[in-house]
């Protein structure tokens, strides 16, 4: 055979084989668990170090938000709808802070099992409108 | 033919390898290195043993990638400068299996050095012993494929800086840091790593023969 | 045969002066598109229930990010061509636009810094899409790092194709490592699968900012392939008998 | 006879400028070509280019088969000696012979005896610590590994003494009488029989 086809050949089977191997390999590692963003009900199941920084986050639970009136303590309670998770906090929250809103923490497991937060952000959803807008979708509900 | 190319890759390991060991230098300063860095991190960090064992993961991983990427640019220089890359070209074999060759040579006197060393860094950033081998085996395939990765940037700079071949790479080693210090910390949290470990598996099988399909690409230009 | 036709088309000298037809309609329209777009977005369209005025920053950002990703893209098309067909016009293409990316992502970084203050509280996180965008841009100056230490053109156009190829590949797993790594980003506006989750009368400018900025793209593009060309062929006689140099 | 290689009407522009142009010659078996070219002038590229590390802009190289046909690929494998020897420092003079793929399953003593027929008695130095003139002699010495149907060898000729001189001629007269072919470069004709092309 001509070996610059040959050549072309050899080339085409090795990424052919390569990309089999890679599909296969993605596939079985998408079937694991690779998260190293927790939700309550992950960090209830694992057995996670209490020095380990880790990011946990959910909805902000209705109702859970404790403010100190002294200081900047804050604890409030982060919920996947399944469990709950403590969150002690201690500087200024972000202005989409609120309750039932998508937040974001970053710190440790106490040895109590609640969190010590060093970063609180708050996430913020791709649903824009109008405030009239929103106030409709409100009622309607 | 089948025979031919194998003969001409014993060749090349074999030459390779006595020249790697008559110079030792080529070994050598990875591994001195990488174990440098290592150290300094406690040093500039204090020697908590809470705050050194949950950065080792990451410590470990910054340390290695640029170890690894320190001697890449010998990967093709000396054989451009003394002609014996010639030769890649002009036997008949296909020239990718060839740039796999050195590839792997340079694997074994960087990564090699660089996994062995990897056990005393762990011990001195007291990282504990169960997450050696998750430490171990996303080193293996990491520093794996950062010598391929090195290898293009060696062929396109080549005769160019010495640095500039290590930096043309280095944003491309961003899923090789986070998944190998994934590895590390998910075993560190008692957390399955396998995951992590397939990913890395499937980009080392993609890149064997798609990096060095573009090394290939990237020498011949130097001879034109 | 695809050599041949791409030989034929990618000829500069026919490029260039079927860009000069072209290019009075495209800066027309991608000024007026744009300049409607931005206008009816920042001026015109409502204000969100919950960030108020803020949002409207994203009619630049998004389109921003969206070209800055797109244009790697093209980047890396034009790359495999040049390795695969050695045509020459897509080297200078890759080339021109590498510049035009890079300013685009760069622009979406900032814009997400400045968003992202009041919205999460904070200027940069640590978070999947800001983090990719980033290596993204970092991608974009090694490629243009790579393009400025090789003295001959030619050879730093296939080296910096070779360069792009590799990039196209290792992008969708940088993006998928940091999504598995954090995240915080709200989900893409932008979705082949469902509708819009955003109000129409601010989706509508969103759409026309969008194409207005791909039409200043191809407007910028066309510019600096211009620029390339002439440059390039300097020696030419066809560039020669344009600007009027006896040869 | 049919030319083992046929080269016709061969061009290469680079950046604009003509680096050859029109280039054309048949190398016949036990025949040899001597490219003349002051410096500059693209013997070194041209030479590259008949190899395929380099696509020429226009022309055609044609190789022999074994089966007697043209085609527009390499059919056989080739030695090619460029400016650089490809020569490594850091392993003996031996070392460098011995461990080449052309030397598989020869003795050493045949090793030996090829050294010696290039004067190469120092057989266990490092070729770091050997003259430029005795480099030159190992890289003779791997013109006998194997007989190749055509040899390309860069200016064999440049900075060699006179009994090097008359020790290249007489090998490349006895392998062309084994039925192999030299394509060498230099910048004035030299004392070898063959067909000269200026470029």
């Amino acid at each position: 055979m001509n070996p610059i086809r040959k050549q072309r050949l050899y080339a085409l089977v090795a990424i052919l084989i390569g990309s089999l191997l890679a599909t296969w390999l993605v596939i079985s590692a998408l079937s694991e668990n690779m998260n190293l963003f927790y939700s309550p009900t992950e960090i209830k199941v694992a057995q996670l170090n209490e020095n380990t920084l880790i990011r946990a986050g959910g909805m902000v639970k209705t109702g859970s938000i404790i403010k100190d009136t002294n200081s900047l303590n804050v604890v409030f309670t982060v919920t996947d709808y399944q469990n709950d998770l403590k969150i002690n906090y201690e500087g200024i929250l972000p202005d989409l802070f609120a309750e039932n809103a998508g937040v974001v923490v970053r710190g440790n497991l106490n040895t109590d099992g609640s969190f010590k937060a060093i970063e609180v952000l708050a996430k913020h959803d791709e649903n824009y409108m109008p405030p009239e807008v929103a106030k409709l979708m409100q009622e309607d509900s | 033919m089948h025979s031919s190319i194998f003969d001409s890759l014993s060749i090349i390991l074999k030459r390779d390898l006595m020249i790697a060991f008559r110079r030792s230098s080529t070994y050598i300063t990875p591994l001195i290195f990488f174990l440098i860095v290592v150290t300094f991190f406690p040093l500039a960090l204090g020697p908590q043993e809470s705050l050194l064992s949950s950065l080792a993961p990451g410590v470990i991983w910054i340390a290695a990638l640029l170890a690894s990427l320190l001697a890449v640019e010998t990967i093709f220089s000396e054989d451009f400068r003394d002609g014996t890359l010639d030769d890649f070209f002009i036997s008949l074999e296909p020239s990718f299996i060839l740039v796999f060759a050195k590839v792997t040579i340079h694997w074994l006197i960087t990564g090699l050095p660089i996994l062995a060393a990897s056990s005393i860094a762990a011990i001195i950033l007291y990282l504990p012993l169960d997450s050696f081998i998750p430490m171990l085996l996303s080193l293996l395939l990491g520093t794996s494929f950062m010598s391929l990765l090195g290898a293009l940037g060696a062929a396109l700079a080549l005769g160019k800086s010495a640095i500039l071949s290590a930096i043309i790479v280095l944003p491309f080693s961003v899923p090789t840091l986070l998944m190998g210090t994934s590895v590390i910390t998910s075993s560190l949290n008692n957390q399955d790593f396998s995951g992590f470990l397939m990913i890395m598996g499937a980009m080392l099988a993609l890149g064997i023969p798609g990096l060095c399909l573009l090394t290939v690409e990237a020498l011949l230009l130097n001879y034109e | 045969m695809i050599k041949k036709w791409l030989i034929e088309m990618g000829s500069p000298p026919l490029f260039y002066k079927w860009s000069t037809k072209t290019l009075p309609w495209l800066f027309i329209s991608a000024i007026l598109i744009l300049g409607i777009g931005l206008s009816w977005g920042l001026l015109f369209a409502p204000t969100d229930y919950k960030q108020g005025d803020v949002y409207r920053i994203l009619y630049i950002h998004v389109p921003s990010a969206i070209l800055g990703q797109s244009i790697f893209m093209f980047m890396a098309f034009c790359g495999f061509i040049n390795v695969i067909w050695r045509a020459k016009i897509s080297g200078m293409m890759l080339k021109s636009a590498a510049p035009i990316g890079v300013s685009f992502t760069l622009l979406a970084l900032v814009t997400g810094s400045i968003w992202g203050k009041p919205t999460w509280g904070t200027w940069w996180v640590w978070d999947a899409r800001l983090t990719s965008t980033l290596i993204l841009f970092f991608i974009y100056a090694a490629l243009i790092g790579l393009h400025s230490t090789i003295e001959d053109k030619t050879k730093a156009d296939r080296a910096v194709s070779i360069l792009s190829i590799v990039g196209l590949a290792i992008i969708p797993v940088i993006k998928k490592s940091v999504d598995w790594w954090q995240t915080l980003h709200q989900p893409s506006t932008f979705t082949i699968t469902s509708s819009p989750s955003m109000s129409p009368d601010m989706y509508q400018p969103l759409l026309l900012c969008l194409v207005g900025f791909y039409l200043f793209f191809a407007l910028l593009l066309t510019l600096n392939l211009r620029n390339e060309i002439l440059e390039r062929e300097r020696t030419r006689n066809w560039v020669k008998q344009l600007l009027g140099v006896s040869s | 006879m049919l030319p083992n290689l046929k080269v016709e009407n061969l061009s290469c522009v680079r950046s604009d400028k003509s680096i050859f142009d029109d280039v054309s010659f048949d190398v016949l078996p036990g025949h040899n070509i001597e490219i003349i070219g002051s410096n500059g002038s693209g013997k070194t590229t041209l030479l590259r280019t008949l190899l395929g590390l380099i696509t020429q802009d226009r022309g055609e190289i044609v190789w022999l088969d074994d089966a007697g046909k043209y085609h527009n690929y390499r059919t056989f494998e080739c030695l090619y000696q460029g400016h650089q020897l490809g020569i490594k420092n850091l392993l003996t003079v031996f070392e460098n012979l011995n461990i080449t793929k052309h030397a598989k399953g020869m003795s050493q003593e045949d090793i030996y005896k090829h050294l010696e027929r290039v004067g190469l008695s120092n057989v266990n130095e490092l070729a770091s610590n050997i003259s430029v003139g005795q480099r030159k002699r190992i890289a003779m010495a791997k013109w006998l590994l194997k007989e190749f149907k055509i040899y390309f060898i860069d200016e064999p000729f440049s900075a060699l003494d006179d009994t090097a001189t008359l020790l290249i001629e007489k090998l490349i007269k006895e392998l062309n009488v084994k039925g192999c072919s030299f394509v060498i470069t230099g910048h004035r004709p030299s004392g070898i029989e063959a067909t000269r092309v200026e470029i």
